[in-house]
């Protein structure tokens, strides 16, 4: 078992190598029953806009890294294959 | 009818509450210091609360969440609880200053020992605010601190300059001292647009029930009641400029201040003033109470309600009892007053900036606020704001260091 | 019927609110079961200032400290709406929440006035 | 923060007196004895009352003490000893009309002759600040 705030701020990097900046958010799918796990927010770009700032000329976030390009999680960095 | 006399009756209880003892300390130092050149200070500081005490409300009543919910939810555990420990340390330094003015106001009145006083003052308000209802405590303290209104008629009186009181509502800067302009207009901004109003603003929003149809209500009680209240933060740079400048006095008591309006209106002018700031001080004693018990229950996540009974929220009730009983070994330990009002005041400013940005965050967060989110208008005084209090936090105690506590 | 939510800003540091309404703690974690190559899940929510040790390095072993480490965790079947608040399907004390309160009410009750 | 404060207040009254603390300290005294003056009027002229006449005059009597006794113990610049004593009588003088005050709180002849003494030590104290 992990805990959410484990994951957050962690650094996301992809199989390559590749820095995408940090996780700071988890996005999920809510449902009647469950809360299943869709993707991680990551880097800084849609990050105020995220937390309610009015918006920056036309800096729009990344869409979510999916939760299944998650190939491991280890020390203090996500790793993600390398699909973008 | 009834609906506008109760508006009226509550403006007339937030005009009266609006002063503490940051307000009386501030405002008549500054004024015996600089005459009225800092007055516009006073009116950026009063439309700095009015907006983010509207803010505030506005979040409650569309969201149902007090200041410190939305601190923890936005800035994070970590940020939120540093947030959490500095509110807390200013806030006690607040109310320790409160009783502390409560027990000096008493003296003066009745000539006992000031430590039976302490004692006393603290039995009392805790006593009140054990067994009356918040309605009553606000009223009651509200109408007794509109005696602080001796001070406008005082500054008529004392037949200011009216020219150079004017031109003290412009913006300027002509001293040779700027450090010491520099520090009284951080002290005036900190003052007026103290943390623990907003914190006990919001959690009256949230436990009150407001919804949006109270939106209107929210607006006309920041802008009227604030902004009246800001009247008597005039009046009390006047009397400070017109009596105390040309004289070369800088009151260093409470009772100075008094003698604010008994030089020019006598015996009733000097018990008038007495009573006024007794139940100035002695209702943002009970402010300041509830604020410190807001902030830990609601980062905790527990119950608190002013509106409750005591046994109604019991971690609530006992952290202000605890919070009373610390107050007041504090003031016995014999601490100025005055001089504890100045660093609670330059303290709190520095704890500003985290209080004001949740606020911010979360008004403008279309998920919660909808069509009721910041508008044009709120985000620009907002913003505006949130960068001179990230100035005037970032000054405030290098300030506080170079003038020795505006001493030089 | 589902919804895409961001759980650091819609859940974890909000409100928890029970059946009745009555405020019974804050979402202090989140436990998530599934790792990667697997369907991942939240499966509690975590209460309690034992929580927060893990949070905010030394200040937050230190905090939680002080308010004396308990935790408790709350199935996540057992939410019944996410709101501003998170609100659960009964009552605190059968989940071991607000535990301090109930105790505590007791001997302010013995002061006049308290329930007043 | 608290470590900030005790250094604050520690800096407040320890330590060597110079030309600047005696500035600042001379303009104290007149404050306060232009304020003792101010007040003392009001009291010949009926207008205070026996409790805050008493407790005021106690609590500014015992701020000019606290300069005196600091004045008149602690270390100076070289070349100013004599002016910083002098400051510390003048500080001794200016209580010692609120001990009278004090003590006579309702009687106006004692006001008046104490808010006649507090002028000349006002403008004494005005001159050793320049």
């Amino acid at each position: 078992m992990r805990t959410l705030s484990s994951l957050l701020r962690r650094q996301v990097v992809t199989e390559g190598g590749r820095k995408l900046g940090r996780c700071y958010d988890i996005r999920a799918e809510l449902t009647q029953t469950s809360l299943k796990v869709t993707g991680l927010c990551v880097g800084r770009q849609g990050w105020a806009e995220h937390f309610g700032l009015p918006r920056l000329g036309h800096i729009r976030g990344h869409d979510p890294v999916p939760w299944e390009a998650v190939v491991s999680i280890e020390g203090d960095r996500i790793v993600v294959r390398d699909i973008q | 009818m009834n609906k506008i006399f109760g508006v009226a009756l509550g403006i007339l209880a937030a005009i009266g509450g609006f002063v503490d003892i940051g307000d009386l300390v501030f405002n008549v130092a500054a004024g015996a210091t600089f005459g009225y050149q800092l007055l516009w200070v006073v009116v950026i500081g009063v439309v700095g609360i009015i907006t983010y005490s509207e803010m505030c409300g506005r979040v409650s009543a569309v969201s149902q969440k007090a200041v410190f919910d939305a601190v923890r939810e936005r800035v994070g555990f970590k940020a939120g609880l540093i947030t959490l420990i500095a509110a807390e340390i200013v806030n006690a330094m607040t109310l320790t200053a409160e009783v502390g003015g409560v027990a000096i106001c008493l003296q003066l009145l009745s000539g006992l020992p000031y430590r039976v006083l302490i004692v006393l003052a603290a039995i009392v308000l805790g006593i009140v605010v054990w067994v009356v209802n918040f309605d009553w405590i606000e009223r009651i303290f509200g109408y007794g601190g509109l005696c602080l209104l001796v001070f406008a008629v005082a500054a008529v009186k004392l037949h200011p300059d009216w020219g150079a009181v004017g031109h003290g509502f412009v913006p300027h800067v002509d001293t040779g001292n700027k450090l010491l302009y520099a520090y009284f207009a951080v002290g005036l901004l900190g003052a007026a647009m103290t943390p623990y109003e907003v914190y006990f603003y919001s959690s009256g929003a949230v436990e009150e029930g407001w919804t949006v149809k109270d939106l209107g209500l929210n607006r006309l009680n920041a802008i009227v009641g604030y902004g009246l209240g800001g009247f008597l933060s005039f009046a009390l740079m006047i009397v400070g400029g017109a009596l105390f400048l040309g004289k070369g006095i800088e009151p260093e008591t409470l009772g100075s201040i008094a003698m604010g309006a008994q030089v020019p209106l006598g015996e009733i002018g000097l018990i008038l003033a007495l009573v006024g700031i007794l139940f100035a001080v002695a209702g943002a004693s009970i402010d300041t109470l509830f604020s410190g018990a807001y902030d830990l229950a609601q980062f905790c996540g527990y119950e608190w309600g002013r509106h409750k009974s005591p046994a109604g929220a019991p971690r609530f009730t006992l952290t202000w009892i605890v919070l009373l009983i610390l107050a007041m070994l504090a003031v016995m330990t014999g601490v100025d007053a005055v001089k504890l009002t100045e660093f609670a005041v330059i303290f709190s400013v520095v704890a500003l900036p985290l209080t004001y940005l949740p606020i911010l965050l979360v008004a403008n967060d279309k998920a919660y606020m909808k069509e009721y989110a910041n508008g044009r208008l709120a985000n620009t005084l907002g913003i505006f704001y949130f960068v001179i209090i990230l100035i005037v936090a970032l000054t405030a105690i290098p300030l506080m260091i170079l003038t020795n506590l505006g001493q030089a | 019927m589902s919804e895409s939510i961001d759980l650091g800003l819609r859940i974890l540091d909000h409100q928890l609110l029970d059946k009745d309404g009555r405020r019974c703690g804050n979402v202090d974690d989140l436990a998530i079961e599934g790792g990667p190559g697997e369907s991942a899940e939240v499966v509690a929510i975590l209460v309690g200032p034992d929580v927060w040790r893990g949070r905010a390095g030394w200040i937050g072993r230190a905090a939680a400290w002080v308010a004396g480490g308990r935790r408790v965790r709350v199935p996540w079947s057992e939410v019944a709406e996410v709101s501003a608040h998170v609100q659960l399907k009964k009552t605190a004390p059968e989940y071991g929440l607000g535990r301090l309160d109930d105790r505590l009410r007791p001997y302010l009750e013995k002061i006049p006035g308290a329930n007043r | 923060m608290a470590v900030v404060a005790a250094a604050l207040l520690a800096g407040c009254n320890g330590g060597t007196v110079d030309q600047h603390a005696l500035k600042q300290d001379s303009k104290t005294i007149s404050s306060l004895a232009t304020e003792g003056g101010l007040f003392a009027g009001q009291v010949a002229r009926g207008e205070s009352t026996g409790p805050y006449t008493r407790i005021q005059s106690d609590n500014l009597g015992r701020l000019a003490a606290n300069l005196a006794d600091a004045l008149g113990r602690r270390k100076t610049s070289p070349g100013i000893e004599p002016k910083v004593r002098t400051a510390g009588r003048l500080a001794a003088q200016v209580a010692e009309q609120f001990k009278a005050l004090h003590d006579h709180p309702t009687d106006r002849a004692v006001a008046r002759s104490v808010q006649q003494a507090f002028g000349p030590l006002a403008d004494h104290a005005d001159k050793l600040a320049k």
